[in-house]
């Protein structure tokens, strides 16, 4: 066993950390040292400078734009990103459809439509859930009919994350009625512009625009945008879904809160000392953060085994589970932590330091629980699939 | 021993109740969210005709002689469907705290006509350091003349935005001490924060501001004492409307479970759900439960006897009563987190009671410095 | 609503607690100021000196032997009792097959079992689980066979709590096997002196032998000791089941570890001072007090309702649900306040004072949230009857 | 980054874990909680001859010259089936304690035959008031002529009822420092304890007890340091044990909810115990996966880098760790609660390891005391 990086590794860690501030635009940097409130331009403008850089996209394959570096480093560069406060980038096309073209798409999809997501000329949204299909995915009900060399799109995408922003969406949708419902599936990438789509931002808890109704009325779509072939749709969401699970573990995010809650209790007071210094408050946030050692060693070993090559370990099944209450705990604790001035949206500049804010985000994070297949169901999954409990 | 509400207490249950669903069921919250005010005037003159906001003041004073169950009753209805006028702010923050520390022609000039709805009043008690320590103040009052000078910042001054007199604490040479400031007094500069339950509070700044020495409500030094128990009053207020908000954040959880369906069947089928929604239950049944002991006991002058139930329900509420509301969002799933949907409304509100009058290290800390904690008779 | 007891029940709670010193044998008092472990022997002295006095069935009808006091007065012995810290007495006779018996029993039955049960000349336990019959009590396996006018029963009980003392046990028995499971059951009265009857006391985890095997072996039983009539022997057991709620509530026993908890805090150091003193811990131990009030109040609503005369409300279903789990939570956190000292069992009095110590005690309590209905059966039953959830 | 076990390491893992499952089943812990002495002599003995007893000792004193993560492998695989022998006490807790702080001529005197397996030792530092302070130490080492006279009291001194040497901690007047006796020196009086966990654990008086200067291991008040670092390691060692004992117990539930029928199916198809199943599995592997963290720093010689991750690991272990436990004993109901079922033991033998080495508590305010903490930096 050995839990440190090479020398190599190290001196890797400093080129990216040493980049980084000087690649990133002077009001984005103060952004990143303050609120963190960066905008979906801000993110735009992030992703171009490191595609640029080349840096873009580094667990793509290096022949399609990828980077050429093994599991440490990639992990290393993440790391180094979430350290400064760099802005996330779009999940959508990077992350998501972009791997699963590269693994099962055609050639003439490769070209389409690879080389524009790293160049940040098409950004991508999802469009997986229904109004009536949460955590039944498989009941989705949004058809595309088949009409030779196309298909008609009929229904309607809710959760559609950043629709508003993105010029495709990747859709699940029924090909065939009538057969069990997982296999009459089929993958479709859908151009936002065609006629028949309609995109309605909806507001969230956090007062923030995150996600999307988008409706579907006849929209024609090519036959050559079906990824993965007719009614395999299926097969291509779980290969995302489990792609989607260490991407879920909330490592960035939960260190970065982690710091923001300490920066808050180091200044904020209780009792006429600064929070930090209470023993009781101390405690409470010195408990969270060695449970985020133990999830984060849990990230580790499933870093170390893609490093070697090899599959993840049944432990990475609970990195989403553990991670996303981990995040809400954090959020709920730096709530507490600022007390009354917890009542504010950061936009309130008249209520507290803008870089203290925590509502918004708090509130975004509710949500943290229940995408990506809500916990309630990957306990049900994990149940069977790793510990075999019996079915009911 | 009886827990039960009397019959006049029982019809002022329903007559608010009734008002809640009938008049300002939450569409009307929300559309009052972005209004410059956030609630209506006439409605909250209505609630004065009714008499709702005399309820915790003597007879003497213009008000109906009831306990604070009676407010309670009050608040617990109007949370059902989240009903915006400040009843907290304006009857129990600044209401109660005038009543107790004011004279008699301070009851006349500002009291009375609170409780005909034709003004209102707010508590400017909080400062940006203070914490729930009430006598954390810096804002002073200094002598002038015949009067003070107030200078200093008060933050989260609920219904501060549109309140007509402010109850405002601050040092003067004989200890911390409360005023009444018109809102319009020159000098006092107001903002206008939103809360994340859909709320206004304000944020004032006193540039000092002058008042008469008829501005001070009873001797100099004592404000810490009046707002100490006014803080217990808010805190039980909080509680109540706790009670209120989980009982129907429950309700619209077992709602939702008895009607949503997934994988072909209702979703409340599912064991799992079941057993959180009978913990969401239990949870909702020891806030009520605390809250009763929390209400009856408000009213006690003997701090001994008040403090400990209001703490240990403030406490229920910032634990189960935050867990509560944590899982009816998560079991609403993905329109939980949506504006669109009513559950988060409610959850936000939840997390505005919890941070207000005390958080739960602030009420545990209190609880367990009472000298009978110490002694091993619980 | 008022929540202060009047002037006759605080003068009536005077007279108890003026009693029970009196009364108490002075080794008996020592315990009770002690350890509070108490022997069966004791708690059957007890048992005689409370018969003597009249007040040893205050929820029995007055003329059968009960005190005839109202519901307030019964709340207000029960707590003067576990404040003393007397000796808790054998429930099986006196709160449940005695009730039992008063509702549904012959005239015959009353005359032959309740005077025994309220002189303490006999004892009871209670036959209900079975190895394979646990959470599914209905299973049931130990048959009664009509030989007339008697039945011939054999089978084992397990569970069966201090059947080593005892001289008689009721027992769920399968009269009809070839109906519904509930509908083939009576409820059997057993002289555990009969032939054919054997009573293996077990080891607990906490190393006291609480509990027994028992097995019956062409046991004779008397058909007059039916109650309730045969195959109405689930109807009985749910009327015991309600019946037994209110005493899980473990209002008294909590009570007691919360007092027993603050006495050692108050001595013990950490960090060179008292642990009451230290705000991490004394906050922990304020956190289960305060949830103990809540608990309480519960408790007190439900007293309220009786004292009306009226049915407990729905709410008194989670009595045993909160009540066991508080219980199991104080005496987690005295073995932790113990520290080093936790690892001793009571009868080493090498280790640290007898009246500190807490390990059996903690291991006895981990079986509360297990019988009268596991609390994972308990959410069963409300999610349905109180919350009115759909089946599955 | 590599979390992988070398060769090496694989085939003591597996070396230890047949042995356990083959020649020390459950039912041996069993057969001997009521012996006098708890263990056998003859196992412990064969387990110096297989090298397990000098695996963290370097080669030039007997040892093995292995890593912790060596020793944790044994611990944790030992766990798996409660193994009764002291591996725990003798080589982590003495022998780790006595390689640090004594001479040559003391290892050859004292951790040579104790690697053999042939002399086991003990580590007596607690004292009644000391709660995980080790260097809260009242035990008096007086000078007397070339040596010293002790004087004091030690508690829950693990395999101090037969080693064969007791280090001992006592304040001499440089300082605390740390003392070789032999258990049957004159004046050292033994009590017995059994512990919850079906182990034993001595209480030591002694009187005046003479011991020679070459006794004393280091200098005068060097005691602390040492036992400090020994804590460190013992706290480790508590969690590999604990990871051990956390996995055999999930295990074992989950074995039971796929056999145990109850309303006519598998236990294990209730959802609600599934997802419980899977909670305790989530605990588990984090319980697993900071333990490796612990174990690789527990050789550092910076105390920054290695005592955060302990703690952490303790920590877990004191949570989760505990909570896997209570709920493996819950789930299986009724047989779960005797002294029959095998379940039991494990769950005691956790709380036992949590209560050893210090609590959450201590963990957390260690934690949190580090000054890296109080960065910002995570």
């Amino acid at each position: 066993m050995d839990l440190s990086f090479t020398e190599e590794e190290e001196a890797f860690r400093q080129e990216v950390r040493d980049w980084i501030p000087a690649a990133m635009p002077e009001d984005m940097l103060e952004t990143a040292r303050g609120a963190g409130d960066f905008t979906p331009e801000d993110s735009a403008t992030w992703h171009k400078i490191l595609y640029e850089k080349g840096w873009v996209a580094p667990h793509w394959p290096e022949e399609l734009g990828g980077t050429g570096w093994d599991a440490a480093r990639r992990f290393i560069f993440a790391e180094e990103m979430e350290l400064a406060g760099a802005p996330p980038l779009s999940v959508f096309g990077l992350g998501m459809v972009g791997p699963l073209i590269v693994s099962y798409g055609t050639d003439a999809q490769k070209e389409r439509f690879l080389p524009k997501i790293l160049s940040a000329e098409e950004f991508w949204c999802q469009g997986y859930s229904e109004p009536g299909s949460g955590s039944d995915l498989a009941s989705l009900r949004t058809t595309a009919e088949d009409a030779g060399d196309h298909f008609i799109v009929n229904g309607q995408k809710t959760w559609t994350s950043f629709a508003q922003y993105a010029d495709w969406i990747f859709c699940l949708v029924r090909t065939d009625p009538s057969v069990k419902k997982q296999a009459g599936i089929t993958f479709l990438l859908i151009d936002l512009k065609s006629p028949g789509v309609q995109v309605k931002p909806m507001m969230t808890l956090g007062h923030t625009p995150a996600f999307c109704d988008t409706f579907f009325d006849n929209v024609k779509v090519p036959k050559e945008n079906v990824v993965g072939g007719i009614n395999q749709g299926w097969t291509m969401a779980k290969a995302l879904l489990g792609h989607e699970r260490t991407l879920l573990a909330m490592i960035g995010p939960s260190r970065n809160v982690l710091q923001k809650l300490k920066r808050i209790a180091a200044h904020k007071t209780a009792n006429g000392r600064p929070m930090l210094e209470d023993p009781v408050w101390r405690a409470r946030i010195a408990r969270l953060e060695m449970r985020f050692r133990a999830h984060l060693m849990v990230s580790y070993r499933a870093l170390a085994d893609q490093q070697k090559g090899k599959m993840p370990g049944p432990e990475t099944s609970i990195l989403k589970l553990v991670g996303t209450k981990l995040i809400q705990e954090l959020t709920e604790l730096a709530m507490e932590v600022m007390g009354e001035s917890s009542l504010t949206w950061y936009n309130e500049d008249v209520c507290l330091p803008v870089e203290e804010s925590i509502g918004p985000y708090f509130c975004y994070e509710r949500a943290a629980t229940i995408y990506g297949g809500s916990n309630e169901i990957q306990r049900n999954v994990i149940a069977k699939m790793i510990l075999q409990l019996p079915s009911s | 021993m009886d827990f039960e509400l009397d019959p006049d207490q029982q019809m002022l249950a329903k007559t608010v109740g009734d008002f809640a669903k009938n008049e300002s069921p939450v569409a009307r919250f929300r559309s009052l969210r972005d209004d410059e005010i956030g609630y209506a005037p006439a409605v909250w003159q209505k609630m004065g005709e009714l008499g709702w906001l005399g309820i915790p003041f003597s007879e003497s004073l213009g008000g109906f002689g009831g306990g604070f169950v009676d407010c309670a009753i009050v608040l617990e209805n109007l949370a059902a469907t989240l009903v915006p006028e400040p009843y907290l702010a304006s009857v129990v923050l600044g209401g109660m705290t005038l009543a107790r520390a004011g004279n008699a022609s301070q009851h006349a000039a500002y009291l009375a006509p609170m409780i005909e709805g034709e003004t209102s009043l707010a508590l400017a008690y909080a400062e940006a350091q203070s914490r729930y320590d009430v006598g954390a103040v810096e804002t002073t009052a200094a002598p002038d003349g015949a009067g003070y000078r107030i200078a200093g910042e008060k933050v989260w001054v609920l219904n501060g935005h549109h309140a007509d007199q402010l109850i405002v604490s601050a040092e003067a040479p004989g200890g911390v001490s409360l005023f009444v400031v018109p809102r319009d007094a020159p000098g006092l500069h107001v903002k206008v924060a939103k809360t994340i339950d859909g709320h206004k509070a304000a944020f004032i700044r006193l540039e000092d501001v002058a008042v008469g020495a008829d501005a001070r409500l009873g001797e100099e030094g004592s404000g810490t004492a009046v707002l100490d128990r006014t803080m217990d009053f808010a805190a039980a207020a909080a509680v109540a409307e706790g009670v209120g908000i989980a009982s129907t954040m429950l309700q619209m959880t077992i709602d939702y479970l008895g009607t949503r369906e997934q994988f072909g069947v209702k979703i409340g089928s599912f064991q799992a759900l079941q057993h959180r929604g009978v913990d969401m239950y239990a949870e909702t049944e020891l806030l009520r439960s605390i809250s009763m002991a929390a209400m009856v006991r408000a009213d006690d002058d003997d701090s001994s006897v008040r403090r400990s139930d209001i703490s240990a329900a403030k406490y229920q509420l910032a634990t189960g009563g935050i867990w509560v509301a944590q899982q009816a969002l998560q079991l609403h799933g993905g329109i939980g987190v949506t504006d669109e949907h009513d559950i988060g409304l409610y959850f936000k509100r939840m997390y505005a009671l919890n941070a207000l009058f005390g958080d739960q290290e602030h009420h545990v800390a209190r609880f367990a410095s009472d000298p009978a904690f110490a002694e091993a008779a619980v």
